[in-house]
């Protein structure tokens, strides 16, 4: 009973603030005025119902906080899917099928897909290289896409210039955005989290604003276009092979990116970036030089975003400064959030989620956005570990081996 | 000279309302840390209730002033509510959690009130008619400043005088700094946290509703997307003058205001942002915790 | 006591640190030696901690000489060194409100006390040649191993924010050990530790320097820790050093006596 | 008047208090004394709704208060000093007094309690409109126990009073909190490290130890038990 | 290992959905274009014209004897999107494009068709970069480019306006700044003008008081803007409240019914260019009333340059008598086709030859076309 009336309070109280947005609609220069009587019902029963629910998902979050904190460790508990993960045999298992998978997509779907699923790897490499930053040192960066930005007019430019091949920026590329990423850090990484995550959100406007404007430099807003594909020993090929050829190199991109991070992550630089998310104090207290574990972590988180650029200029030929928006740095962070801060397998899968999805569900492309903001906000609300938590490296060492051999 | 004169009321006209929004920022996060991404969202909720509010009245008969009135009560009313809301929904829950999450559930929640607002009402750019009429006396000096200029600085200057009243002197006013100062010590002397951070987001959204509704007056138009650029400036502002401190958020929002408005009059609009993060950037080096910031030190 | 030719590690001279208006600590002198257990005790807010701060280069002090003088390297001036330096010269320290990383394993938490002392570099981790695998096998050894002195070993791949009280606060001395210091300073180990945790503690900071011969700088409330293993003992109050002695030498020094129950005087 | 029955208290996974009993009368002056890190601190927070305990009761006057929000137990005239004086920094002096009175409505008594106050300590009155945070140390403290004296308690928690200060400022102190009792009849709950000066100033003490409550009597004999001294001396 | 079979059986269904439905044998136009967001108004109507010339001519019998397929791609105006969406028109086996909508999200996409083969009409982008650089042989489109927009505005601002100082601004976008780059080279070639101003304005931002003194001072007696109606909205009703006389030129992108309605009394006097007014070509009027028919609303912005589009390209192939590429380029460059923007045939380049513009004048609260 009590219940029911407090979701009724709540759902007359989403009545009334809802009530002339989603009731009126005014046209001012017929003089009419709409008013959509059924939307107070839909609100209504929605809020009504959304409410038990939501309730009850608090109530069961608390209980578990509760159980817990009282040394029950639940909440440590790995979820199934984590289970599983932890599983090594399954997981090789998976990884092969899921690699062969991989290899075998182009020649299964077609080119549409490909495209599709490029797009959705790039997203992985950005994802995977904020996740240096902002999942393992804990540097909120909102100006991410700066780096992406960078590395993809590198290629650009260099290639509309001097006709330097995609093979030769794509390193040129990344360091080229790692040196950005230094000189930028550089007088910012003393500042404090939120500090930060303003001043980046400035530099990811600053250099859309400069793009726009130099058009001496960057050819203005008209961006650049007929920026060569990857080439192939100066094969010609079609859209088709092209394509299959951009996925490959994107796949063998992403392992790479993979497999650096994943090793980074688990080395004596992965583990100073982690103390240094954790605690600086204590950090710097155990002589880990505090700048330049941070520098190095800013500037190879930009690394990789300006070597997927330099991929997204060739994939797409064409760049202007309308693709390097704030809304593009929010999306990886959300990837970053959403997938688990610091586990390299959540952020794939975030990445794969929040950019397959809308792919998918065009038909919804409408309410596309507004169900991406209300699942951001219901995700941290619940699960704000993101959906796979990040895992620790379990260590093997001879000691406790040999003793739970002698036993 | 006189040119001069008209860029810096034009700059002060854009900084008093940036100030307004601003206020908005620094003190829900003096109060809990924030960073209240949706703020902006509020700002244009403000002048979008108030848009439909004039529309319908003026479609019934109303005029003039009682129009500007109710709508702008209206506006208050509504961001306060969505405020209130937005914090009870979005934050609260996560008071205890890690650092990245409200702000993560914070840019959901602007995302998701722009979207909202584009699906109930319409994408387009709606006229929002000019309330502020054009005063008799100022017709003289109005190539140097309009009428919709002067009540934009009345206004906020007013609003500013009764927040400092509101902040100094009231109950409510002493209870939201001594929270900031000293959240735990504040429960022990019997404040309600809780009830003076909704009150924050509730005088916050009125001040922004405020702003948004002189804003939306001015120029003549709303959108849903009119938040997010008003809110990352302010946003800047308050950090350029000292996240956490008001009068900070107000010389914040002026000078970011004045610099733009200078940068744009004799240098060249066409890096209008570039001077304001610029400005944003040098000031951070110079001073990490802006302008009138306080310094925290860390305890070890 | 032994004789006093031994070397002297740290030596501290005339320290001052000012905070605005407040002197937190006054000129204080103090020398810790090879091979010894040293501890500063003296009521709440007498500046102990701060003197540590002062130490380990977390404040820059306002007046005064910290000196060092590790073993076959010259004599160093310390003051408004970065911490990280200081860690690096070889001091090492705890805190008062223990400061672990929580969300990293307890074998990490060591691990991360070996970063200043191995050097594996980007390209050494990107690429895990053979010398970085050396490497990384060797930091994982020799920090299991010192988890197994401090009697952590079963708990390596725990979560250190998992550990019970007394666990962490011994956690954090075998990471301050990783870093391979010539002096600990210890700041309040025993606090929150019941009888038998703190007779543990004690047996452990004893093995430290016997066996380790690291020496050993402390501030500790509890006194029976205090008395039982220190060599020297420094007593501060209000930012001042009031006396410095044996154990004995300080239970019978009525100016202590008066410190810690409070002045005797009558009401 | 107070009675902790048993509390269980924790902060995440550490049990900080394990099984604490206390027993305030109506009128006394109880302290509770102990070395650092003992759990003091937090038995007061506990009583104030801060960490409230997971297990035991509190109750107040025969009624449970441990589920009561803070904000409810100040109401019932619960009042704390905390450790480490907490004075609101930005805040004059006056306000600061002002904030204790948070819960009151009646203008007239606050400015007479206010008077009252600045009888009790003059030079609180004449650092009026200084700013809380410039005052120092002994002032400072003054001033929180006039804060929460503000509040017109029926029992007053002091947390470490003399902590940082000069011994002549500690005994003026000590001397007003023993004045406070007697006159207006407060109840006074006292946490201390000073254990001689606490002892001496109180009808009857606690020793706590990692937790627990190891030793309960009059204050007169606790000053005398040899225990105590060892506790404190390790002697 | 049930997990594994799990897998596989996934697999196998998404194989299935995913391999297109084999082709039957019609002709396929595919639309490509904004469909949703916040662009979508400008994509919608091509799309509904595409729709209605394919009913029309499916109901008359089809082109060559075939039936005529529609195939509709969004791009949402994003480059990064447009070649997603060109690839899929191309795996889908499209023969003909219309589209895209925005010059950007073109250009990205052009390239794939290029490869492909594929001819392209757009109603919309009006870069001039599409046809004059000659990099795209397979484009074409049925709207003017902007420097000839831009001449015109130049011409109209010397000639009828006699201004002697011109400030120029634009919205830093694609389309508003190519138009304000051309103004100002067409100024710049002319003796009788100077350019007093020339910077951009940044879309959004809450006002442009500064820059509105900075043309005051300038004395500028025509301000050229090339951007679209929300900013230039805001210009003219602070240039009014300035009490300033500056006549207020702008392009196309301004042409559109929000601009007087936002604007409002401040729009009165402004000037812009758009397509020359077609009301008097019966298939003009045709076509709206088919559109009026169909959906009980006015079309919205380009949509009789798509309903031409749609029809341009199924005539060539029908002139052509095939699909084949080289035999529709042909057809399109050689045979004149009847549309409601006129009687058009391309040149070399893909320009419609006999499609113009003319200067607008806002009078009464209504575009009126100056002659």
């Amino acid at each position: 009973m009590k219940n029911i009336k407090q979701s009724l309070a709540v759902s007359l109280w989403f009545i009334f603030l809802t009530f002339p947005l989603m009731v009126v609609k005014v046209n001012t220069s017929d003089q009419l005025v709409q008013w959509r009587w059924m939307n107070i019902l839909w609100i209504g029963l929605a809020t009504f119902v959304l409410s038990f629910v939501w309730r009850y998902a608090l109530a069961r979050k608390e209980a578990r906080q509760m159980a817990a904190q009282s040394g029950q460790d639940e909440q440590d508990k790995p979820s199934r899917i984590q289970a599983l993960l932890e599983d090594q045999s399954l997981r090789y298992k998976a990884m092969i099928a899921l690699l062969i998978f991989a290899l075998a997509f182009p020649w299964v779907f077609d080119t549409y897909q490909s495209t599709i699923m490029i797009s959705a790897l790039i997203y992985v490499v950005l994802g995977l290289g904020l996740n240096i930053t902002v999942g393992l040192a804990g540097l909120l960066d909102l100006g991410y896409v700066a780096f992406f930005a960078v590395g993809a007019y590198s290629y650009a430019l260099l290639n509309h210039h001097f006709g330097l091949g995609f093979w030769t920026i794509l390193p040129v590329g990344g360091i080229l955005s790692c040196l950005f990423g230094v000189i930028l850090g550089f007088p910012i990484l003393r500042l404090r989290g939120d500090y930060l995550a303003i001043v980046t959100l400035g530099f990811g406007m600053i250099i859309k604003v400069v793009l726009e404007n130099w058009s001496d430099f960057s050819f203005g807003p008209s961006g650049i276009a007929n920026i060569d594909k990857p080439g192939l020993f100066g094969l010609k090929m079609d859209i088709a092979a092209s394509t299959t050829y951009i996925y490959y190199i994107m796949i063998g991109l992403v392992v790479l990116t993979i497999i650096v991070t994943a090793r980074l992550k688990n080395s004596r630089i992965g583990r100073a970036w982690i103390a240094l998310r954790e605690d600086e104090i204590a950090c710097v207290a155990m002589g880990i030089d505090m700048a330049r574990t941070k520098l190095s972590a800013y500037a190879l988180g930009a690394f990789w975003a300006g070597m997927v650029g330099v991929m997204f200029a060739a994939k797409t030929t064409f760049i202007n400064p309308a693709s390097f928006t704030f809304m593009e740095s929010a999306i990886i962070l959300s990837i970053v959030v959403l997938g688990g801060m610091g586990s390299i397998l959540g952020v794939i899968l975030g990445a794969m989620i929040l950019i397959l999805l809308p792919e998918y569900l065009r038909a919804f492309s409408e309410y596309r956005m507004i169900i991406f903001g209300a699942a951001m906000v219901v995700m941290m609300i619940f699960r704000p570990q993101g959906i796979i938590s990040n895992v620790r490296q379990k260590y093997e060492f001879k000691g406790l081996k040999e003793k739970s051999e002698n036993v | 000279m006189e040119y001069f004169i008209e860029l810096f009321l034009g700059g002060l006209t854009r900084g008093s309302i940036y100030a307004l929004i601003a206020l908005g920022y620094t003190m829900v996060y003096g109060i809990i840390q924030l960073i209240n991404f949706a703020h902006g969202e509020i700002y244009m909720i403000g002048a979008f209730v108030a848009y439909i509010v004039c529309g319908v009245l003026t479609i019934y008969g109303f005029h003039g002033v009682s129009i500007l009135i109710i709508a702008g009560l209206l506006a208050i009313v509504y961001s306060c509510a969505y405020g209130y809301t937005l914090e009870k929904v979005a934050y609260r829950p996560l008071r205890n959690a890690p650092r990245l999450s409200p702000l993560i559930s914070a840019i959901g929640m602007s995302i998701f009130l722009q979207n909202y607002v584009l699906l109930a009402q319409t994408p387009d750019f709606l006229p929002f008619p000019a309330l502020i009429p054009d005063f008799e006396f100022m017709e003289p000096i109005a190539h140097i400043i309009g009428s919709p200029e002067l009540v934009i600085l009345v206004t906020t200057l007013v609003t500013m005088i009764m927040l400092t009243v509101l902040i100094k002197y009231t109950k409510i006013g002493k209870a939201m700094r001594a929270t900031q100062q000293d959240m735990s010590m504040a429960r022990l002397v019997g404040i309600n946290v809780d009830r003076v951070i909704s009150t924050t987001f509730v005088i916050g959204s009125a001040l922004a509703a405020i702003g948004g509704v002189l804003v939306a007056s001015y120029i003549g138009q709303v959108n849903f997307y009119i938040g997010f650029i008003a809110g990352v400036k302010a946003f800047t502002a308050a950090v350029l003058g000292g996240i956490g401190s008001v009068p900070g958020a107000v010389l914040g929002g002026l000078v970011l205001g004045l610099t733009e408005s200078f940068a744009a009059g004799y240098i060249s609009s066409d890096y209008e942002d570039v001077f304001a993060f610029g400005l944003l950037v040098l000031i951070l080096i110079l001073r990490p915790s802006g302008i009138l910031g306080r310094a925290t030190k860390q305890k070890v | 006591m032994s004789d006093t030719t031994k070397r002297t590690l740290l030596e501290v001279k005339g320290l001052t640190m000012d905070f605005g208006g407040l002197r937190a600590v006054d000129s204080i002198d103090l020398t810790v030696s090879e091979g010894e257990i040293a501890a500063l005790i003296g009521p709440n807010g007498a500046g102990k901690t701060t003197f540590f701060n002062c130490v380990t280069g977390i404040y820059t002090p306002t007046d005064g000489d910290i000196l060092i003088h590790p073993k076959d390297k010259p004599t160093r001036r310390v003051n408004g060194s970065k911490p990280n330096m200081v860690t690096t010269l070889g001091m090492a320290r705890t805190f008062q409100n223990i400061r672990l990383f929580p969300d990293m394993t307890v074998l990490e938490n060591v691990m991360i006390g070996r970063h200043c002392r191995t050097k594996t570099g980007l390209t050494g981790a990107i690429l895990r040649g053979k010398a970085a695998r050396k490497e990384e096998q060797e930091i994982v050894e020799s920090s299991y191993t010192l988890l197994e002195k401090v009697g952590l070993g079963e708990f390596a791949n725990e979560y250190s924010k998992n550990l019970p009280y007394g666990a962490q606060r011994r956690l954090e001395i075998a990471r301050a050990m990783a870093t391979e210091p010539f002096l600990l300073l210890l700041d309040e180990p025993a606090a929150g530790m019941n009888p038998q945790e703190t007779a543990d503690l004690d047996a452990l900071i004893c093995r430290i320097r016997d066996v380790e011969k690291i020496a050993i700088l402390l501030i500790e409330h509890d006194m029976k820790l205090v008395m039982n293993i220190s060599d020297t003992i420094h007593v501060m109050e209000y930012g001042k050093k009031i006396a410095t002695g044996t154990p004995q030498q300080i239970k019978d020094n009525p100016k202590v006596i008066e410190a810690y129950l409070g002045e005797e005087t009558e009401a | 008047m107070l009675r902790l029955q048993n509390i269980q208290t924790y902060y995440g996974n550490i049990q900080a208090l394990k099984d604490v009993t206390i027993d305030i009368e109506e009128g006394e002056i109880v302290t509770l004394i102990g070395a650092n890190g003992a759990g003091k601190t937090t038995t007061l927070m506990s009583i104030c709704g801060i960490t409230p305990p997971r297990k035991g009761e509190i109750a107040f006057k025969g009624s449970r208060i441990h589920h009561l929000k803070p904000e409810s137990i100040v109401q019932l005239g619960i009042c704390q000093v905390p450790e480490g004086r907490r004075i609101f920094p930005g805040m004059t002096v006056v306000e600061n007094l002002e904030m204790g009175a948070f819960l009151r409505n009646d203008k007239a008594g606050i400015k007479s309690d206010l008077d009252m106050v600045f009888d009790l300590f003059p030079i609180l009155d004449q650092r009026r409109s200084q700013l809380g945070g410039t005052l120092s140390g002994g002032e400072q403290q003054m001033l929180a126990i006039s804060r929460a004296l503000m509040a017109r308690p029926r029992l007053l928690l002091l947390d470490e009073p003399s902590l940082g200060l000069a011994p002549l400022i500690i005994q003026q102190i000590f001397e007003i909190i023993k004045k406070i009792n007697k006159e207006s009849g407060t109840t006074i709950f006292l946490v201390e490290q000073n254990a001689n000066q606490a002892l001496k100033l109180a009808h009857r003490g606690y020793v706590m130890e990692n937790g627990r409550i190891t030793l309960v009597d009059k204050a007169s004999v606790l000053l005398e038990n040899d225990e105590v001294k060892k506790a404190y001396l390790g002697l | 290992m049930k997990r594994f079979n799990l897998l596989l059986v996934a697999l196998v269904v998404c194989v299935s959905l995913a391999s297109p439905a084999l082709a039957a044998d019609t002709i396929k136009l595919g639309v490509a274009g904004p469909h949703s967001g916040d662009l979508a108004p400008y994509g919608i109507p091509a799309m509904k014209a595409a729709q209605l010339v394919v009913k029309k001519i499916n109901a008359n019998g089809g082109v060559l004897g075939k039936q005529v397929e529609l195939l509709i791609q969004d791009d949402q105006c994003k480059p990064e999107i447009a070649t997603n969406t060109a690839t899929k028109l191309v795996t889908q086996g499209a023969d003909v494009v219309l589209g895209h909508i925005c010059s950007g999200a073109t250009k990205a996409a052009l390239g794939i068709y290029k490869d492909a083969k594929i001819p392209v009409m757009s109603p919309s982008a009006t870069n001039p970069g599409l046809t004059q650089s000659g990099d795209y042989p397979n484009f074409y489109r049925t709207i003017a480019s902007d420097d000839m927009q831009a001449k015109l505005a130049v011409n109209f601002a010397i000639d009828k306006l006699g201004a002697k100082k011109v400030a120029v601004l634009h919205d830093k976008g694609d389309y508003g700044k190519g138009f304000a780059e051309f103004a100002k080279k067409f100024l710049d070639e002319s003796s009788k003008v100077k350019v007093v101003l020339f910077e951009g304005i940044t879309p959004g931002a809450m006002d442009y008081s500064s820059i509105v003194q900075k043309i005051r001072r300038a004395k500028a007696d025509v301000l050229i803007f090339g951007g679209y109606h929300p900013e230039a909205s805001k210009l003219v009703a602070q240039m009014k409240r300035k009490r300033m006389k500056t006549a207020f030129l702008s392009d196309d992108g301004v042409k559109d019914v929000s601009f007087i309605k936002v604007a409002g009394a401040a729009a009165e006097g402004a000037y812009m260019t758009g397509p020359r007014d077609l009301s008097s070509i019966p298939l003009n009027a045709a076509a709206t009333a088919e559109f009026k028919a169909a959906y009980g609303e006015d079309p919205g912005a380009f949509f009789k340059e798509g309903y031409s589009a749609a029809l341009a390209l199924l005539n060539a192939i029908q002139k052509a008598g095939s699909t084949d590429y080289a035999a529709v380029t042909k057809a399109l460059q050689t045979q004149y086709v009847d549309t409601p923007v006129g009687k058009i045939k391309f040149d070399g380049k893909g320009d419609a030859e006999g499609v113009g513009f003319s200067v607008y004048q806002v009078k009464g609260g209504k575009f009126v076309e100056l002659k």
